[in-house]
């Protein structure tokens, strides 16, 4: 006979739990109202939504650093509550952009589901930064992964559906990918947590040649899972159509959210190879950046649509945080959460203007919705909007004083250090590889604003603002205000984030 | 006054934010009033300057990012101080001049948050902020020469901030470089150039810290080959712009060189003279070949400035109080004069809507007062004494001879070459008979443009025949300057330097 | 005294300005009266103060601080010694007569009152040029009366360019920046000497900077003399740089008689006697030497091509160059005073000469061409009294003692290269001497005796106005009794300039060497009696000689000079901005980016939107992933 | 006797087989199929591996495998409907109206 399991309601420290049932709850809360009444507007939704979404970042907020729970399957370190609050924060961001400006445009903000599958998705990701059990983070994966396909899909206008099958396809893929790394290092170590792989590995001598070859096979098969997430060369294939396909600010969301989440993954997952000073995996991994930040920039460069442009620009955003997670450094880390709350402000808000550009039924042309021509004098139709935009593209592109550029700065100074650190040219020739791409994507960042300021406007010019709205306006206004006044929270965020990296061990 | 600096750096940015507010009729004596306040501003500062002080005055120090070490570091000294208020004049000029009707809040407005960036470089002791009000000038200057510039606006547009944006980039790691050798060496981060004077760097590091910086300003300045944007700048720009683009922004090269390079890393400044100096030299000779080829007449100034500022490189590679006080002294001339010589040619195309020299010839006789002001600058631009351009032009290259007599000759062709082209340029569109139809009818400068111009002629003749309390200055704080470098050249051999590890593992 | 020194060097520059202002208004006599009186109260100034040096000894001022950077102190300080005092009189003289001249001379020009201002400026810079008491202060006015020049030279600059065959100064304006640019030559030689002089004896100061030359090593003084000279060469139209002095007369012709006679042209000479004890240094013998050399050869060169002008101006130019060259073989041959004496005596028979063919040239309406003249002295009658005097003079017509004022000083000259055993020279100046006189009497009879050949151009001559005529008596009366002063001025100014002895032997023979030259001038007068006395007979095989086409195209050395420097300059000019700026750097800048876009371009196609090759990238890039990693593997195994 | 080397290589040759299928396989339906051949080859492996360890985190994996993959499918075939209803046709080549 089995023995009855006992378990403690303490050992199971359920608070660590907390943040991502709080998402799953709010979003059963949903249901349950739909449920009851089904005729309620989108507003009560969208505010439902970022009340939830205001107690989640209580919730992670107010977690104890280092504490496991739930059969130690959670991990509550400083790397799952920063990437959760980004990733609140950015949710935070995008849920009331549904507030357009006439009810009835996008109706998938009229189903309920979407608030409710946009929660789910939610506590998938947070469930993948706050464990480093494989299982867990498969499952954390694939709950947000099948969400986002469905939220892809029901944004139901021309290409979503395209979009949302190329995403669906090539994430089963990755998935298997994953699933088949995992395999590679259950095999070699006989276990899925990862700090005891990492104690395994560690005891087994990672310089053993035999355990080199099934160990780098993991290694390649986690990467092609990883790069697909965050869009790594040539894994990236899905991200300009998929941002084309779905709606603005989704497009914007994911070019942060999934990205981050899978980040940590990795952070946690090569993290143990880069401490154990298995420096193939960290070229490998910066072989993988460099290509893929070169040639993201390269096609960036050529885009028509802005859109499009800004989804190999965030291509080129993840190689350039690869590039840093592959020192495994503090600071590295650190800069790389400090990126992309800094890349969340701006990207967002540059999506946007996006948004609010967008119309349901009057696309620009026959392909494009956001060509670049559509903004052509901007300056002279609405120069508020063409100030703010452009104030979003000069901080993509790295220009000081706005928020992006504190970003790259402390990534590039990571780098830098490493190299002085170790003595390596290599590593300069690194920083300088990423200068030098910064400086080409200062270009196609420009063109919008060449296209903006410096052209003549369009004879129709409504067509920037079709679905400007007051929240649209707010939110935006209040993102711009945080790119522009980076400079004097820089510190904080920086203290506040180097904390959590370091108190973690990484 | 400790607060004077902040003043100095906000008012235009305030004002430019207001300048929202304000209408469009009322938006160019708007201009021209906070250009003024802002010129007499650095003006009070001048006055209430220690001359007998050579190192940093009205610093205020206020941490902005204090784990990484950046703060709100400013300062000036001699060197900085003219260039602030040639800066702050130019603008004022540039304002006042102004002939644009199109978007003309918006070109206003623009030239004054160009103001704050130019003001911030110059006052910047902090490498980080240095470098963001040095990236942040591209933006307000793409606009200039995007919005109100000639044909091919955007293509000079983009290639001006490209350009610049990736020389000051590469630079940027070379800061970075620094700040983490500090940080190992001292155990904080700081950005402040105060503290990283102090530092001892080996040599091989020094001298790839040198190229970095170097590319950086190099194209800022431009050097050759990294020359080719700026023809295109001044061939596009509208007038204002390239008088800003040209006396000011060009200034921050070689600034940068001085605050930069030569405290930095001495001895690789040292071991990399005669290099820079060939360039130097390859850059006075042939730009001012090429000037002497071209058809525009802005091509022609564009390119004398690049020639130019091939003296201002040599002085400072000088590295000698003469040399580098010239060189700083010979910054101011080449801003006002080349300054004034892009406001002259502005003058003739709002006339004439050309800039070829074969569409003119004969101005001397319709427009004397323009002759005569053209007259002046273009002597004062091939060096003539009394003028304000000799000065300059005299100690860099007396500094140089120190260092090279047979580069100081080669640089020095400059007086001959610059002559050449110059008065080519003079006499192709002022002397012999009228020839154009449209040009015989040609109004002589009216009351704005004296206004603009006539200044200008006064400061040139004034600092040709008097500079001394401009050179005293400069001169205190580049023997400071110089002396420095000659301590820290002496001190390096005793000094440990930096640890290196293989694997820095205390970094996690 | 020391406001006398402000006043003879402030009041031509408070005439150019008041002149200045007037610059673009109407012909106002005005400003001709007020810029000729403040020359004359700058004359006077000079006079006094040369009176005071004489008596008292040497003023020096110093006005306020000019550059001060590192060691480096420049003041504005003004020295009034023999040597200066001599030059301001000089030249305040000069310019006095010809400012008197000019206000006649430019009746009729509108650019009356611009060209006050500009000759009251060149006054101002030459005036700075010869009393600065440093080599920086020297250099200003040396630039300064660059500038003044290129403005006199092209003051009609609206006329147009014309082929080298219609005018061999192709226009004002063009022969204005010939002659500045020429000059610049020379410049960057002056300022290199500065340089060195500065950096080997700490400051530019005559006095310190003489003191200091023992001390220096014997390359440093050869350079710093031969860089000295480069630019003396240039300012007093030395050999290779002599073209732009010809051309320059292309200016009005009291500019010719001031700046490019009497004046400025001799600035050169000048700086090689106030650098007298540089010069005189052991260790620079043979730059001296050469000095004297190219002299003598630049003499009998100039004189060469004036046999066979036809241009009257120009002829005086060639004479100008000449002379120069003599004055420049004294200097060099160690005869400071004597080439100093040459210079005054020359100043002002030059000038007289060259007013005098402004004289000609305003009764002839603006004609030249000695050939179109003959038999002016009917209607001109001082004016042939004037330039006879003066072309005496300068043949250096005298015997034992008495003599016009070209007879001591150029005598005196050519006995030093006797003197010195330099007989080569020596022969080629006597030599020179009489083609001088030749080409002199040339002119005079091709000009003012023979046939009235100006009737076939309907010209109606007549005399200057009487003013200007009185006006020109001070130099006529100098050109012949200037030469009775040597002695008297041998002793003021050997105070401060060396003195120079012949020897026992020369002095000796000093007789037979005059008598010599004298035979020489007067060959050289009877032969152009002979041959133009009696008119103009053109002889047409002569003049398709070779010889004779050599000479009127000056050598072919400006055709030649465009053909190897000006035309391959602008040629290698457009080269470098059509060919290299923009199809080499440019298009290397511009090929980056094209690269970056066509990379870009060609990776785009990757992206098909077919979501089979997205899943064969997908796999594919698993295997590139291994490759990689194999690689990588490999590296880092190295790398242990 | 049939070692953990057969089951792993097995589960190899399965993943090889869905992933080729994945590669040349043009219909979406097929393509479902052949993603679900992989996920069950990492299943047999988990087993397999869990076996050999007496580790029951395998097993539990499998499991979670099995789940995840029947809410794939049924989010799968729930795109395909629509899919199907605006393209008529489950051949990929169809969805290409996005590229570059």
């Amino acid at each position: 006979m089995l023995e009855p399991i006992s378990v403690s309601l303490e050992s199971l420290n359920l608070i660590t739990l907390s943040p991502m049932l709080i998402a799953i709850v709010g979003a059963l809360l949903i249901l349950v109202i739909d449920l009851f009444k089904d005729t309620l507007d989108k507003t009560l939704y969208v505010m439902l939504t970022m009340l939830i979404l205001f107690i989640d970042i209580g919730a992670t907020y107010s977690l104890n650093i280092n504490e496991r729970g739930f059969f130690d399957l959670l991990l509550a370190d400083g790397l799952s509550v920063v990437s959760q609050l980004i990733i609140l924060l950015a949710s935070l961001f995008f849920v009331p952009l549904a507030l357009t400006a006439s009810n009835k445009r996008f109706h998938e903000y009229a189903y309920p589901e979407y608030f409710a599958l946009f929660l789910f998705m939610v506590a998938g990701f947070q469930f993948m930064v706050s464990t480093d059990n494989l299982i867990l983070i498969f499952v954390g994966l694939e709950t947000a992964s099948l969400s986002l396909y469905t939220l892809i899909a029901m944004h139901n206008t021309r290409g979503a559906h395209e979009a949302a099958v190329k995403y669906f396809t090539m994430g089963a893929l990755a998935a298997g990918f994953f699933l088949m790394g995992s395999v590679a290092i259950y095999a070699l170590t006989g276990s899925v947590e990862l700090y005891e792989i990492a104690k395994i590995l560690q005891s087994q001598g990672a310089d053993e040649s035999a355990l080199m070859l099934p160990m780098m096979g993991g290694v390649v098969l986690m990467l092609v899972a990883v790069g697909f997430k965050v869009s790594l060369f040539p894994f990236h294939m899905w991200t300009p159509d998929v941002y084309e396909g779905s709606s603005a600010p989704m497009a914007g969301y994911m070019s942060i959210v999934p990205k981050l989440a899978m980040v940590v993954v990795a952070m946690r997952i090569f993290g143990i190879y880069i401490n154990l000073d298995i420096e193939a995996v960290s070229y490998l991994i910066i072989i993988i950046a460099v290509i893929t930040m070169t040639l993201s920039n390269m096609m960036a460069l050529v885009q028509k649509d802005v859109k499009r442009m800004l989804a190999y620009s965030s291509i080129s955003h993840a190689g350039f945080v690869m590039a840093a997670l592959a020192l495994g450094t503090t600071k590295a880390n650190s800069s790389i959460f400090l990126y992309y709350a800094m890349f969340m402000v701006t990207n967002l808000g540059a999506f946007a203007m996006l948004w609010i550009s967008q119309h349901k039924k009057k696309h620009f042309d026959e392909r494009y919705d956001h060509p670049f021509e559509k903004f052509s004098g901007m300056i002279s139709v609405s120069p508020m909007a063409a100030v703010i935009m452009g104030i979003f593209m000069l901080s993509l592109a790295g220009v000081p004083p706005f928020s992006l550029f504190w970003g790259k700065l402390y990534l590039i100074s990571s780098v830098v250090d490493f190299a002085v650190a170790t003595a390596e040219t290599k590593y300069i020739v690194l920083a300088i590889l990423m200068v030098l791409n910064s400086a080409i994507a200062a270009y196609y960042y420009l063109k919008l604003v060449v296209y903006m300021f410096l052209k003549a406007p369009l004879a129709s010019d409504t067509v920037v603002y079709a679905n400007q709205s007051r929240p649209l306006n707010v939110v935006i206004g209040v993102l711009a205000m945080v790119t522009i006044t980076s400079i004097f929270y820089v510190q904080p965020l920086l203290e506040f984030i180097t904390y959590l990296v370091s108190s973690s061990g990484y | 006054m400790d607060g004077i600096l902040t003043i100095l750096l906000f008012f235009p940015l305030l004002a430019g934010l207001l300048g929202f507010v304000v209408n469009k009729d009322s938006i160019r004596a708007y201009g021209i009033a906070v250009a003024s306040i802002e010129f007499l501003l650095s003006l009070w500062l001048w006055m209430s300057f220690d001359v007998t002080h050579a190192g940093f005055q009205f610093v205020e120090n206020i941490p902005l990012v204090s784990d990484f070490g950046i703060s709100y570091y400013v300062g000036v000294d001699g060197i900085s101080l003219f260039i602030i208020i040639m800066a702050t004049l130019m603008t004022l000029i540039g304002i006042i001049a102004l002939n644009i009707k199109k978007d003309i809040k918006n070109l206003i407005i623009t030239l004054l948050f160009l103001e704050v960036a130019m003001v911030g470089v110059f006052i910047s002791l902090d490498a980080i902020l240095f470098y963001l009000f040095w990236e942040f000038s591209l933006v307000p200057m793409l606009y200039i020469i995007g919005a109100w510039g000639g044909e091919r606006r955007l293509y000079a547009a983009i290639k001006f901030f490209l350009y610049t944006f990736t020389g000051s980039l590469i630079m940027l790691v070379g800061m970075l470089y620094v700040a983490y050798v500090y940080h190992s060496v001292s155990g904080s981060w700081s950005f402040a150039i105060t503290d990283w004077y102090a530092l001892i760097l080996p040599l091989d590091v020094e001298k790839w810290l040198f190229w970095a910086f170097f590319l950086g300003f190099a194209i800022k300045v431009p050097m050759f080959p990294f020359h080719t944007w700026l023809p295109y700048a001044h061939g596009q720009a509208p007038t204002v712009g390239s008088v800003i683009l040209a006396a000011v922004l060009l200034k921050m090269g070689t600034y940068g060189f001085i605050r930069f390079s030569l405290p930095m890393f001495p001895d690789a400044s040292v071991l990399y003279i005669t290099p820079v100096a060939i360039l130097a030299i390859i850059m006075i000779i042939y730009t001012a070949m090429v000037a002497y080829a071209q058809e525009d007449m802005k091509q022609t100034i564009a390119y004398s400035s690049v020639s130019h500022m091939g003296v201002i490189i040599i002085g400072t590679f000088a590295m000698n109080a003469e040399g580098i006080t010239g060189s700083v002294f010979l910054m101011l001339s080449h801003g006002i004069v080349s300054g004034a010589l892009f406001l002259l040619v502005g003058s003739i195309y709002d006339r004439r809507h050309t800039k070829l020299m074969s569409e003119f010839g004969g101005l001397a006789s319709v427009m004397p007062k323009y002759a005569v002001i053209y007259g002046i600058m273009l002597m004062a631009s091939v060096g003539l004494p009394l003028t304000i351009g000799f000065v300059g032009e005299y100690l860099s290259l007396a500094g140089f001879y120190k260092i090279s007599p047979i580069m100081t000759v080669l640089a020095g062709t400059s007086i001959i070459l610059g002559a050449v082209y110059m008065l080519n340029l003079y006499k192709r569109s002022f002397f012999g008979p009228v020839t154009h139809e449209a040009n015989a009818t040609l109004n002589d400068l009216d009351g704005k443009e004296l206004a603009a111009l006539v200044p200008l002629v006064l400061i040139v003749v004034w600092l040709g025949v008097y500079p001394k309390p401009v050179l005293v200055p400069i001169d205190n704080s580049v023997k400071a300057l110089t002396s420095f470098m000659h301590e820290k050249a002496q001190t390096r051999v005793a000094k440990a330097t930096i640890v290196v590890s293989k694997k820095n593992k205390e970094m996690k | 005294m020391e406001n006398l020194v402000y006043i003879a060097l402030f009041a031509p520059l408070a005439g150019s300005l008041f002149a200045a202002l007037f610059g673009m208004s109407k012909k106002n006599i005005i400003t001709g009266i007020v810029t000729s009186t403040l020359i004359f109260i700058s004359f006077v100034a000079s006079a006094i103060l040369f009176s005071h040096v004489m008596t008292v000894g040497p003023v020096h001022v110093r006005m306020m601080d000019w550059i001060m950077a590192g060691d480096m102190l420049i003041p504005f300080g003004f020295l009034v010694d023999q040597i200066s005092v001599t030059m301001m009189t000089v030249v305040t003289l000069v310019s006095t007569v010809v400012h008197i001249y000019s206000n006649g001379y430019m009746d009729h020009d509108k650019s009356f009152n611009r060209f006050f201002s500009y000759l009251s400026a060149f006054v101002f810079s030459m005036m700075v040029l010869v009393m600065s008491d440093n080599f920086l202060g020297l250099f200003i006015g040396w630039e300064g009366v660059g500038v003044c020049s290129w403005l006199l030279i092209g003051f009609w600059y609206h006329k147009e360019d014309v082929s080298r065959e219609v005018n061999p100064s192709i226009s004002p304006s063009w022969a204005a920046n010939e002659a500045f640019i020429m000059n610049r030559i020379a410049d960057l030689g002056m300022l290199v000497g500065i340089f060195i002089l500065y950096w080997n004896v700490g400051s530019l100061q005559y006095d310190v900077v003489f003191a200091a030359l023992p001390n220096l090593s014997d390359g440093i003084l050869v350079a710093a003399a031969v860089a000295l000279f480069i630019g003396a060469m240039g300012k007093s139209a030395q050999f290779p740089l002599h073209t732009w002095l010809t051309d320059a007369m292309e200016g009005p012709t009291p500019v010719s008689a001031l700046i490019h006679a009497a004046t400025m042209v001799t600035a050169g000479v000048f700086l090689v006697i106030r650098a007298n004890p540089l010069y005189s240094m052991e260790a620079v013998h043979w730059v001296s030497y050469f000095i004297a050399a190219l002299g003598t050869f630049v003499a009998v060169f100039a004189a060469s091509m004036a046999l066979v002008n036809r241009d009257l101006k120009r002829i005086i130019a060639f004479s100008t160059l000449s002379q120069l060259g003599y004055m420049f073989a004294a200097a060099g041959l160690g005869a400071y005073w004597i080439a100093l004496f040459h210079l005054a005596a020359h100043a002002f028979f030059k000038a007289l000469l060259f007013l005098g063919a402004g004289n000609v040239m305003h009764a002839m309406d603006g004609e030249l061409d000695i050939f179109k003249m003959g038999g002016l002295k009917k209607v001109m009658r001082w004016t042939y009294l004037y330039m006879g005097v003066a072309s005496l003079a300068l043949s250096g017509i005298g015997i034992a003692g008495i003599g016009f004022a070209g007879y001591f000083s150029k005598d005196a000259i050519i006995e030093v290269a006797f003197n010195e055993h330099t007989y080569v020279l020596w022969t080629i100046l006597v030599l020179t001497a009489g083609l001088t006189a030749f080409y002199s009497f040339r002119q005079v009879f091709l000009t003012f005796h023979g046939n009235e050949r100006y009737h076939a151009l309907g010209i109606h001559p007549h005399e200057m106005y009487g003013y200007v005529l009185v006006a020109l008596s001070p130099l006529a009366i100098l050109a012949v009794v200037a030469g009775f002063y040597k002695d008297w001025f041998e002793h003021f100014v050997t105070k401060l300039l060396p003195e120079y002895h012949m020897s026992e032997h020369t002095h000796h023979i000093a007789w037979i060497l005059g008598l010599l030259v004298i035979a020489f001038a007067v060959g050289g007068i009877v032969l152009a009696y002979i041959k133009y006395n009696r008119g103009l007979k053109r002889n047409e095989k002569l003049e398709r000689s070779f010889v004779y086409r050599l000479l009127s195209n000056q050598y072919y050395i400006p055709i030649f000079y465009e053909k190897t420097i000006s035309k391959p300059y602008a040629a290698l000019s457009r080269f470098s901005w059509g060919t290299v700026d923009q199809k080499v750097v440019d298009a290397t800048v511009d090929g980056i980016g094209k690269f970056i876009k066509t990379t870009g371009d060609t990776t785009r196609k990757i992206q098909t939107g077919n979501l089979s090759d997205y899943l064969r990238w997908m796999a594919g890039g698993a295997l590139l992933l291994v490759a990689i990693a194999f690689v990588a593997f490999k590296l880092s195994q190295g790398a242990h | 006797m049939i070692g953990l080397g057969h089951y792993l290589i097995l589960s190899g040759i399965l993943f090889s087989i869905g992933l080729v299928g994945v590669l040349r396989r043009k219909n979406l339906l097929m393509l479902f199929f052949a993603t679900e051949i992989m996920l069950n080859a990492v299943n047999i492996a988990f087993a397999a591996i869990s076996n050999h360890y007496h580790d029951m985190a395998g097993q539990m994996f499998a499991f979670f495998v099995i789940a995840v993959a029947a809410s794939e499918v049924a989010v799968g075939l729930g795109l395909l409907v629509i899919l199907y209803k605006k393209y008529g046709t489950l051949d990929l080549d169809a969805y290409t109206v996005m590229r570059g």
